[in-house]
């Protein structure tokens, strides 16, 4: 590993105070007004889009800052309540949390069980130690061995490659998929593996925590998707309300500001929408 | 009415006063309303419950019998079962030795024992799961020779290396072989204390009955001690085995994805719905469990033939 | 000869001065019938010595004394009270389990294997009872423990465990816990046979203490010098059934059954 | 040399023919030399192990000892370690009672017991704190009343219904309860099973002693066959609790996230410095489960104090 | 007398008929010495039987003798072999724990509690260490342990466990057990004191047979009649150590120590 602790003490950004906008504070539902709060799950263990802070508490990051933002735009307290990936679900499902914020990728399958609000747009980035040593080509990794944290889109995206390489009768790519990303990432910074590919925000915030050059960007990214609020399925009036206030913080400038100090303006987008067409 | 008025007769008290109460004695059990009345609670509970279960939404029945049986998730069941298996028994293998290390008086021995002990039950799983599947990182190749040449070789003035062979860790130990280490070294320290306690538990008298035959202190515990151990081994080594059941689950950081839990939490996370999944898993285990706990009632009548009849008492003597 | 009688709960008419009545005991294990019939009485103050083959029933009639094992049919009164039962309106009511642990406070037990407590010192094992049962006081309970050690000729054990002292010791440290209780009735089942013969005096010796005393007291023993001299009764029991009874000395002298007989030759 | 050559003298053979052989006993004893190279190995290779961690970059040891006593981390030892204590104290009260349940002969009691033991050990500890940390998803509201009265009601012809008050589970459980009752109660099943095979183990005729002296069903197994069950409860006991400290980590599912697992991998993923945030939690978990294993050295002595001197054998009966 | 000698191994010179030489064996247990110098010489067909107090030494001494515990001090030899060592150049090495269980195997050794293995049955009892230790087939073994079993009257009990049988029954079980080896001396160490006076006759009939089969036996006892009857000598052990040795008789009706006077008067 590299010496990580270097840009520990990279100031974390500030978030932004925003303005209530009583025209949208009234689409709110009544009852959750009136608490003038919301309880947001949240998995924090994914930077920069969300991690805790160094007291263990704090939730931290600019989807934190983005969803954050939007609530104050609608006179809500945001609460965010640091939780494993099934109790958030769960929870937005019994009322136990009235949003969930994690950086859930949209997906139809998942649109069918939840509303999701679109706010934000990641591609898949890959990375390798610096100089490539592997030469390591997205478009043409077979034989390669790819970490990949499991369970996520870039884990579907590297098997129908490696499906690929098989079909056009080369050698399939070794994957390995881990709980979370750091832990593939530092299978590429020790040389075990030859690249991984994560979301964009995520690809350039390992560059960061594991120090000046050792490792590298490869390519552009691609594939951009949209990241997604999760509320119950019957919370429409919550849902489009927390859309409206997305789009008034992209409209004052407020959203790209945020972006901007997190340094993820490549995933920029026009319009939030509630259930966005894929 | 019975009526034995015939008057005590001097020092041969005991007259036979025949005749009277022949009625066997049939009589009115001491009744225990509390205990129905708790039964009928739990009762009326666990029909609420099944009710809840079929009425709930939230279980979303259809869709869970629809994953449930699918072919990953099928084949995840095997990993699990598999894996449990086999990291019992190496574990209990390693608990035996461990156990009689201990217990051996050999100051070497039990020391080793002992820090063995110490430091797999010190450990947590999960990490020995990612320890083991990324041994890469911690040694990127693994060599037979001799210890610290780096050290001793250029001391000596001599160049290159000792090592006679080095095997590239990426291809030493698969995933599945990675986390089946992990799980057995750690299962060993535990089976060690269980059947630590089990030995402790046989009469030593047994120990001396067998020497004075001649017999050597290997199938002593072989056929002697281990045998009459199991009594008490067993319940334990039946929780052990049924926590391992769930501990399978901590593959997915070696990382061996094909097992059970991970299979189903991955249906889950693909399409939210997530708690029909979890009860699927709970339901999977459930019957595994059940399967498991039928051969451990099994082992242990095996065991413990006394228990159940046939053979009356625990205590070797005779009729008292 | 006009004995007193009194009249039980069960309405049922006992001769005043019996401690213990045995009507028409019987009692099975599944299909094997242990005890066929026994009709016994043990006036208070007696001492009855029990004698007869192996597995002719002398255990299992002890542990029906005090309800370790409960009867197949018969009635059993122990001071005037059913053993184990309550009968009302003709029928028979189990007691409860604390009813029944009230019952056989009353009645000490001294088995062949001792069953001390391991795990408690001698002192404990003494003041168990009398402490969570009786309510004694630990003090109070602690110095009656010590008066019985002096009395069973052990003042010096009294911190020590079962696992620490010889077989006779054990035995005679049951008998004092036993006596803790200060039972109307002690039952002794083989107290001598696990012993080596050199022990049997030392256990012997207390039991005599102890008969002298007026304690009423049951005893199986193969003991036979120990019946003729300290037993008012003597009782021959073979295959579940009391075959003869009497006075020792008359019974060993001159037995009236070929049965008592045949068993003598073998034991004497 | 000894020359015992005196002729054996007829049937009173034993003369004493003493003045010879006066020399105490002491012998070689046997060397063992395997045993002295495995040591050998295991020490040299547990060298390596040390000199590993010490020169291998991935466990950046500074960076692990600055973060391994923050305050989260050092508050989540306290959570950790409360949760543990707590969760056992309850699983072995509730494993006595369902233990003594299980052998009490009842047939209702019997059944309750094993369907609970069936039930907890079958579903993981995992899905168990999510379902508490969650129990909004079964009831989301939790009434006290009349059971069924959505179905009575009506077929009666009553309107309303029968419940007096209700909760809204949400506020009913803290998240730290939750999790606690979750453990608990999965605990409790498996503690169940120890405590059975320890009461098993006790000899009968203790029980008999204790009733013939009068004393209750109760006070039986809380004086006499409990303690002297100790003895076979206490290794395997050890392991729950050891097993427990690191199943804490499920809370972060309920969720309580203060929890020291959860907290040192919150600095992990913070940080990309995964390795030393587990290698810190193996040195925390090493040093509690080196705190709890005395712990367990001493309740073992206390209630086993025949093995380590002052009582000789196991055995009550005479010397032999 | 002019006796024939043997060498040993070690150089010493023992009475060519003597199956078990003591010589000077002491034995301390802690700063406890329980053996204070014992000199026994048992010869081949000798029936030797140890009387003494409680505490006198007699199980520790039998226990020296198959090296279930270890001298502190002298020498033991059974058939020319020292006891669970090695001498060369002077110095004595210990033997290694598969040399000793083969000495082991030689001499058989019956407990006063019996110790048979609960989980195996009567026969499994038997063959255990024939099969295991001695490699004999297992159908061999089994034919063995039944003709065993008749010898000691037991021939129907093959299958039962020792749970089921009565302490005479599991004591000649244990005899059995022991005779399968074939051993060249049978240890008994009080055989008879954990058994009712009923069942004694079986076992001590059982062990009269086999003296008159002429197998070296040493019999830790308190059963005078069957040391005076079938013994080929007595000691009597005070205190760890000889106080006095004999043919039976003799020290029975005229012992020459008052220690042993004392003792035979409490006993007899
Ligand atoms: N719990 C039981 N279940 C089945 N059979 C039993 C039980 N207890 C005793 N028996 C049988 O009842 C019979 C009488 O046993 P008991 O112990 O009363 O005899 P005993 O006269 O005391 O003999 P001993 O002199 O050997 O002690 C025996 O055949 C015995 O096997
Ligand atoms: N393992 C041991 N540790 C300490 N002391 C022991 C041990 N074994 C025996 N002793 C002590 O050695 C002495 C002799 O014991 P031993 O059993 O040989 O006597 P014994 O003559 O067989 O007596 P008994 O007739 O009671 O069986 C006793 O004081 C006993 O307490
Ligand atoms: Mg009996
Ligand atoms: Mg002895």
């Amino acid at each position: 590993g590299g010496d990580g602790g270097a840009s520990e003490e990279t100031a974390t950004p500030e978030a932004p105070a925003v303005e209530v906008d009583e025209e949208l504070a009234a689409l709110v539902p009544a009852d959750i007004a009136e608490a003038g709060s919301v309880t947001i799950g949240v998995e924090a263990s994914y930077p920069p889009g969300e991690y805790l802070d160094e007291d263990g508490e704090t939730a931290l990051g600019f989807n934190v800052d983005l969803v954050t933002a939007a609530l104050g735009k609608l006179g809500l307290e945001a609460e965010w309540v640091p939780t494993a990936f099934d109790s958030i679900v769960i929870g937005v499902d019994t009322g136990t949390y009235d949003l969930g914020s994690s950086s859930f990728t949209v997906t139809e399958e998942r649109m069918e069980q939840v509303n999701m609000i679109s706010y934000f747009s990641s591609g898949t980035q890959w990375f390798a130690q610096t100089g490539n040593p592997q030469d390591v080509d997205p478009d043409n990794a077979c034989g390669m061995r790819i970490a990949v944290q499991s369970d996520t889109t870039h884990d579907a995206d590297i098997e129908a490659r490696s499906e690929a390489c098989v079909e056009a009768g080369e050698e399939a790519i070794t994957i390995q998929k881990f709980e979370n990303q750091p832990l593939a990432t530092e299978t590429v910074v020790s040389g075990v593996n030859d690249a991984s590919l994560a979301d964009m925000p995520t690809a350039v915030y390992a560059l960061e925590q594991t120090g000046e050059g050792v490792l590298e960007l490869i390519g552009e990214q691609y594939d951009a998707a949209p990241y997604g609020v999760l509320t119950h399925k019957e919370d429409t009036e919550l849902a489009e309300a927390v859309a409206a206030a997305f789009n008034a913080i992209i409209e004052d400038g407020t959203y790209t500001e945020i972006l901007g100090e997190w340094g993820v303006e490549a995933g920029v987008l026009e319009t939030a929408e509630v259930n966005p067409e894929l | 009415m019975s009526s034995p008025t015939e008057p005590v007769s001097g020092p041969g008290s005991p007259n036979p006063t025949p005749g009277r109460s022949t009625e066997p004695v049939t009589a009115v059990p001491v009744r225990y309303p509390e205990r129905w009345v708790a039964a009928a609670v739990i009762l009326v509970l666990a029909a609420m419950f099944v009710h809840m279960l079929f009425t709930n939404d939230a279980f979303n029945w259809p869709f869970m019998l629809e994953h449930m049986f699918s072919d990953p998730v099928v084949r995840g069941v095997w990993v699990t079962i598999s894996a449990t298996v086999l990291s019992m028994l190496i574990g209990i293998v390693l608990g035996i030795v461990l156990a009689v290390m201990r217990l051996s008086g050999n100051p070497v021995l039990m020391a080793v024992s002992w820090l063995y002990t110490w430091f797999f039950r010190g450990v947590p799983r999960l990490v020995l799961a990612v320890l083991f599947g990324n041994i890469a990182i911690l040694y990127t190749t693994i060599a037979i020779g001799l210890p610290f040449d780096n050290y001793w070789m250029p001391w000596l003035g001599l160049e290159g290396d000792a090592r006679f062979f080095e095997i590239d860790t990426r291809t030493l130990l698969s995933g599945y072989v990675a986390g089946l280490l992990a799980l057995s070294l750690s299962e060993g320290a535990y089976m060690a204390e269980i059947i630590r306690a089990g030995l402790q538990s046989v009469d030593k008298g047994q120990t001396e009955a067998a020497q004075a035959l001649g017999m050597g202190r290997g199938r002593i515990m072989r056929r002697i001690t281990l045998p009459q151990a199991m009594r008490v081994v067993i319940p334990p080594t039946g929780n052990e085995t049924i926590a391992m059941l769930k501990d399978t689950a901590l593959l997915a950081y070696v990382p061996v994805t094909i097992e059970l839990f991970y299979q189903l939490q991955a249906i889950g996370s693909r399409t939210y719905q997530i708690f029909p999944m979890l009860v699927a898993a709970c339901l999977w285990y459930l019957t595994i469990t059940s399967v498991l706990m039928v051969g451990q009632y099994f082992i242990e009548r095996r065991f413990n033939p006394g228990q159940y009849g046939g053979i009356r008492g625990r205590i070797v003597g005779g009729a008292h | 000869m006009g004995e007193q009688v009194i009249e039980t709960a069960e309405g049922a008419e006992l001769p005043a001065d019996a401690l213990v009545v045995a009507d028409n005991v019987h009692k099975s294990f599944g299909r094997l019938e242990v005890l066929k019939g026994i009709d016994l009485q043990v006036r208070r103050g007696e001492v009855m010595c029990i004698i007869g083959p192996s597995g002719s029933g002398k255990s299992t009639f002890l542990r029906c004394v005090n309800h370790l094992e409960k009867l197949s049919a018969g009635r059993l009164w122990v001071n005037g009270e059913l053993m184990g039962y309550r009968q009302k309106r003709g029928r028979l009511y189990e007691l409860r389990d604390n009813e029944i642990a009230a019952q056989r406070s009353d009645i000490g037990m001294v088995f062949q294997r001792f069953n001390l407590f391991p795990h408690l010192s001698v002192v404990g094992n003494i003041i168990e009872a009398p402490v969570q049962v009786k309510k004694v006081p630990r003090a109070e309970a602690t110095a009656k423990a010590l008066e019985l050690l002096e009395r069973v000729g052990l003042p010096d054990k009294a911190d020590a465990y079962p696992d620490q002292l010889s077989g006779g010791q054990q035995q005679r440290v049951a008998i004092a816990r036993a006596l803790a209780m200060e039972p109307a009735l002690m039952l002794f089942d083989e107290p001598t046979s696990a012993l080596d013969p050199e022990l049997v005096g030392e256990v012997l010796d207390v039991m005599r203490d102890l008969a002298r005393g007026g304690m009423t007291m049951v005893v199986v023993t193969h003991e036979m010098g120990f019946a003729r001299e300290v037993g008012d009764s003597l009782v021959f029991m073979d295959d579940g059934l009391v075959v003869e009874s009497g006075v020792p000395s008359e019974v060993l002298s001159s037995p009236r059954h070929e049965r008592t007989r045949a068993f003598l030759s073998k034991v004497l």
